[in-house]
């Protein structure tokens, strides 16, 4: 099972992603999607990544996972870029034989790409405000918990 | 030693640019040290690089802790902790 | 917030379901389809189920999620009657502002189904064989591990 | 006191039957005694009741422990643990 990873600027297709997965005879697929929050006067997100690195730390993680778990199918799409509220930023879908390996692996998948690939989020506020989003420590927490599990 | 440096996100910012080549002393062998000897510079430098708690880097698109060593690197990455996800 | 609780026979539309779910303003969707293994000599996968009770007991495990996370949406569908290998037998999708409520009641979703709702699956195989799926004692343990978190 | 009986799966299967109704004796007081009873019965009820930790129960409409009183319901359900999802 080779991970399908991929990172650009337009829309992600969950709908044909999903249906990729679906149709891998596993008996679980299970998928995360990260979309722009509307939260109050945010204009626009914007993702700035590190161009020479970035596909390359995905494609470590998705590995990590495969490694990790018996997969059957694998699929992480990020974007980068200015994106508007609504819109999807990440998408991670995994199709194993039982619910369990595919479940976790989505998990750890976020976790990690959270901590662990080259992204930084701008918000844009109405006014013209922009700031750098600050990392949380929850995150850290998060992607910490995987690291004493080989 | 010639060093390609590359900045991202407010580390970008307040040094004013993306990227630049340095050529660092003989003795800055780690990336710790490196990140010091360019906040001696005052001005932009020292206002992205004064608070190492707050920094990561990549040496040659690779992660690496503060203590990384610099030797027979090309490329060294200065940023904050990502966010993306 | 009210769970969209559903049972049927027909297929689940899971893009029309991710797609409602991403609308609702929150940063994270989570999902899990489960699908009809395509294992040796399995022609069909038959789910009987108490349709006095059925959508009572799934609606009952939706506001227990509900009760649990801040939840901004939730889906639950499920099917019964007789399937092929590779449809869609349940589908769960929950949208919430950030993915620790997302994934956990996604995950506590699936468990308790598993579980707490009154479906009995059945296989027929090749040759005209058939025989009741025997519960198994891991999802047993992944229900329990909630019942210790209020 | 007459009660609404109905089967799943195999209980069904072996019984023969998807519910009935039926009049236990009075000092039939719980879900239990009550599968005792029936069991009692022999042929496709012996079968199908003989094994307690293999069957699970619900009291008009909501899963209850073997123990639990019938006394005032409807419809008893007895059936394998459930396997769906």
């Amino acid at each position: 099972m080779i991970p399908d990873v991929r990172l650009g600027t337009t829309d992600i297709d969950v709908a044909v992603e999903l249906a990729a997965l679906e149709g891998l005879g596993g008996g679980a697929v299970a998928s995360f999607t990260g979309i722009v929050r509307g939260d109050d006067a945010l204009i626009a997100l914007e993702l700035e990544h590190y161009p020479e690195m970035t596909l390359a730390a995905m494609t470590g993680i998705a590995e990590q996972a495969a490694a990790r778990w018996p997969l059957l199918g694998l699929t992480v799409v990020h974007r980068h870029g200015r994106l508007a509220p609504g819109e999807r930023i990440v998408f991670i879908g995994v199709a194993a034989s039982r619910r369990g390996a595919a479940i976790k692996a989505m998990q750890f998948l976020i976790d990690w790409l959270k901590t662990r690939a080259p992204f930084w989020k701008r918000e844009h506020r109405a006014g013209g405000g922009a700031s750098w989003v600050e990392p949380r420590e929850a995150d850290s927490q998060a992607a910490a918990r995987w690291e004493s599990r080989a | 030693m010639t060093l390609d440096l590359v900045y991202f996100a407010w580390v970008r910012e307040a040094i004013g640019k993306d990227g630049e080549s340095v050529e660092p002393p003989e003795d800055v062998a780690t990336v710790f040290e490196l990140i010091v000897w360019l906040a001696g510079r005052g001005g932009g430098y020292a206002e992205a690089l004064g608070q190492l708690d707050r920094l990561r880097a990549a040496v040659d698109q690779r992660f690496v802790a503060m203590d990384a060593p610099i030797a027979g690197a090309k490329e060294i990455a200065i940023f904050p902790p990502v966010t993306g996800g």
